[in-house]
């Protein structure tokens, strides 16, 4: 059912946890099974230093969330914010249909948080 | 790795007396029981052996067993049979929120056909209150129909109690007995029960078989017509390798059914201790009135599914919520009828122990599942609120 | 004594391929397919692989594929389904008055939900007119169902014309291909067929599993009612083992289904050509549009069940009538709507050749029957009269 | 499903055939499913000295017939007339439910046949 890159990021999902003082937080809760994620990021130079993730959720959220975190470690906001749902999912080879809908959490929750730091900044 | 399975609620193994005497019935014995010749007649005696040896399981006679391909054709011949012949005394059924997709569903089938469903609820613990279905019963009320074992927590229902009511207000009394049987004593005479569901695949019998009983007297209208095969209450060539089966591991089930029972128990409550010593987890079903096989335990704050999967990936197989129901989202109905909070509920896991289940597989579940809970609670953004919470309270 | 078996029609061994790939599904792979964890997705992955091969065999989509318990299940929720979903458009029905059981019971019960159904004639070789079909159509049309090969007589029905009528009217059409599976070429798309029932058991499957095509937008209510399975077209947990060996089954039909009609066709034609040399005997069903396998052949003046009953002293099994009615007296209602003289018709015997026979199988049957049917001749007053008719005319 | 005199007699029928000017003479059709029997008597001196049949008819009606004419060979017609078709089918060792009207056929046309006597020496 699951890719072996699913399994693995949900077996040992990275970036697991809360930066305290984070310079933006986001979260989204999915409207059709309740999952929920929240995103801690440390932004310097409009670069994304740091990110973790809490998450709530099965097997494709989690391993949704571990995935989009290394995605973007390292990444500019801007860079951060092209990221869609569908290339966390490709990223994880793929995702069952009735999963896919899991892997939305990740990214949108992202950009809440790049929303949440560029209006705390501004 | 070893492979644990705990999910025998869902399916269970195949027994390996049941196989054996299975096997002849392919290649060998494989006549039309309906045939008049040698082919037919090897077959034909064993047919009828079968039946009896289910009909002694529940305590009948072996013309009123139907031989059915699953428990769901079972329900649904009970519930649509009895509604087709009796829909001119009456339209109306009583039903419990709890039931199996295969009783819910026709119930909701047969309200778009004119009936109206009665669907009576329960108490946190899944328990239904007898009196409330006394008192649903209005004099348009044909059938009832309430499960013996619920598939998801266990829960036991009062079935001779609720008989009693029936046969008082002479309506037409149908359970659902799929995961009672062989589990705890089923007896139709005892229970006053009229129409009874079993299916194979839940006892070490195959899949693809089960039975109906169909009390002496009660008329149904066949749900698949056809040839005059099962005193023309189900038509369709006799499967008969897996009837065979079925015979056998209901007799199997009859030899040892206290003490299979109490080996079941033991290493229920053992598991259920253990796990229950992780805080914030409770146990979702009835605490004594209840299978001895299943355990339907949420550890909150965490999701079900995840749980499962870190399970499967040591080789350990359990289930949330009803098998049937995996593929499709949200909550469970059983749970969410009992009033379980909807975190609480999202985290049931539910074992389903067996014949095959060893204390050495209890012990590699409490040994499992704890770190487990806690990877995935450390993982929870809910799990830290609640902190946060405490900790400012 | 060697046993021959020669009554295929009524149900087939399994096949030593089919036996193997099955066995380890009972006990060693026998998770619920629609579980999530290992055990239910191994079985998941042996379901679809399944489900494929038998949608090859009859050239459609595997998602078009329905596995049910049987080929009278298939005929009747192909036929109930439909007649439930289309009861606004319309309540005429079409079928021919030579259908299996699992087609005619269910048309007469339908027939008291207030539907009509127009039973076509057919003509001395058991042949349908279907300039007659298409006559029958009436705006309330809602439903053609049609067999593509006759049990009893083998006669094949011309469904693809039937199908182009169909279509032709936008009438959903179902054909029960039971007999005709695995024996002729079966293309739903060249055959413009929208439902098509198959039953394991007739092509060396086991008993206890079928299937049904439903052409992809043909909407139908469930006959079994309850979870998502078969994509909430037939609920109840799937009967892996079985699903699989009608995989391989339909596997091997279709690997050899030319070479396996030409084997059968020429064993039979033998058969035909022996036992077409006792005088007064004659072919019921189709000279050439017939199944290659089946012979059915009556012996004037005596009963099919005397001879029938030698035959199986002898080791060998055939039948009269449809093994689904052996247990019922009367004459065959096929070869009754074929208007063959009464005593004529009481003396059918139906062979129905396998792929276990062997031209050996033949010469014994060759050797055998003639003497029965002089014996039982011998003691029949209907012969003696006729002979005395003969020598005073 | 048939005991093993059924199998014998239906195998083995005693006194197939047909008396040339026969004593007397009878037969009897089945309405239920048209099997037919019919029966030829010798009598001397109220007895029935020989007795041949002709059935048309499933194994039940063959061996019923048969066993019918052994049970009456030898006896008087008084003795012959009492023979009841459950004695027949007991002789048999019984027959399967539904074939019980098999072998009514049998004490049913010799009964005719010994009226067709008494009717034709009267
Ligand atoms: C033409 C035909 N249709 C339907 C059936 C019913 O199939 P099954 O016995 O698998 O229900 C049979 C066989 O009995 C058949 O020959
Ligand atoms: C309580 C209950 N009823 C009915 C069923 C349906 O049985 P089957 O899968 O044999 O159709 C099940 C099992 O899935 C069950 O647990």
């Amino acid at each position: 059912m699951y890719s072996d890159k699913v399994i693995d990021h949900f077996t040992n999902p990275r970036n697991v946890g809360e930066i305290e003082n984070a310079d933006g937080v986001g979260e989204k809760v999915s409207s059709s099974c309740g999952d929920r994620m929240k995103v801690f990021l440390k932004v310097e130079d409009g670069v994304i230093k740091d990110i973790k993730f809490q998450t709530y959720g099965c097997g494709a959220a989690i391993a949704s969330s571990s995935m989009m975190s290394e995605l973007v470690i390292g990444k500019t906001l801007q860079e951060a914010l092209d990221l869609t749902n569908d290339q966390v999912a490709d990223a994880l080879g793929g995702l069952p249909a009735p999963k896919l809908h899991c892997s939305n959490l990740a990214a949108d929750a992202l950009h809440e948080a790049i929303k949440n730091f560029q209006a705390t900044t501004a | 790795m070893k492979r644990i399975y705990m999910d025998n609620n869902a399916t269970t193994a195949v027994r390996p007396e049941v196989m054996e005497a299975m096997l002849p019935f392919y290649k060998e014995h494989f006549g039309n029981p309906s045939s008049v010749h040698w082919a037919g007649r090897e077959t034909g005696a064993a047919l009828e052996a079968a039946r009896e040896k289910v009909a002694n399981l529940i305590n009948c006679t072996p013309a009123e067993i139907v031989f059915t391909s699953c428990g769901s054709e079972g329900d649904n011949l009970a519930i649509k049979g009895v509604a087709d012949v009796l829909r001119d005394r009456g339209n109306h059924i009583i039903t419990t929120a709890v039931e199996h997709p295969a009783v819910l569903s026709t119930c909701e089938y047969l309200t778009k056909q004119g009936f109206e469903v009665t669907y009576l609820p329960v108490d946190g613990y899944g328990m239904l209150d007898v009196a409330a279905l006394e008192a649903a019963i209005t004099d348009k009320t044909i059938l009832i129909s309430v499960m013996w074992a619920n598939n998801e927590t266990g829960t036991l229902f009062p079935i001779e109690q609720i008989g009693a009511v029936a046969r008082k207000h002479k309506i037409c009394f149908h359970t659902d007995a799929v995961q009672a049987i062989g589990r705890v004593p089923v007896d139709v005479q005892a229970a006053q029960v009229d129409l009874l569901a079993i299916s194979g695949h839940k006892i070490g019998a195959p899949k693809g078989v089960g039975a109906l009983y169909v009390r002496k007297g009660v008329r149904l209208t066949p749900l698949i017509h056809g040839g005059h095969q099962e005193r023309n209450r189900r038509a369709g060539t006799h499967n008969l390798p897996s009837i065979v089966g079925l015979g056998v591991a209901c007799e199997l089930a009859a030899s040892d059914l206290k003490g299979a029972a109490q080996r079941l128990r033991q290493m229920r409550d053992r598991l259920e201790r253990g796990l229950l010593a992780i805080p914030e987890s409770q146990i979702n079903g009835h605490p004594t009135e209840r299978l001895p096989n299943t355990l339907n335990i949420s550890f909150n704050y965490i999701e079900g599914e995840a749980v499962l999967l870190f399970l499967d990936m040591q080789g350990i197989a359990a289930s949330s919520g009803s098998a049937c129901m995996s593929d499709s989202f949200g909550q469970s109905h059983v749970i969410e009828a009992m009033g379980v909070d909807p975190m609480m509920a999202n985290s049931a896991i539910r074992f389903g122990l067996g014949y095959d289940n060893t204390e050495a597989d209890v012990d590699r579940v409490l040994e499992i599942l704890p770190p487990i809970v806690k990877k995935l609670r450390d993982m929870s953004p809910f799990y830290h609120e609640r902190d946060v919470t405490k900790a400012t309270a």
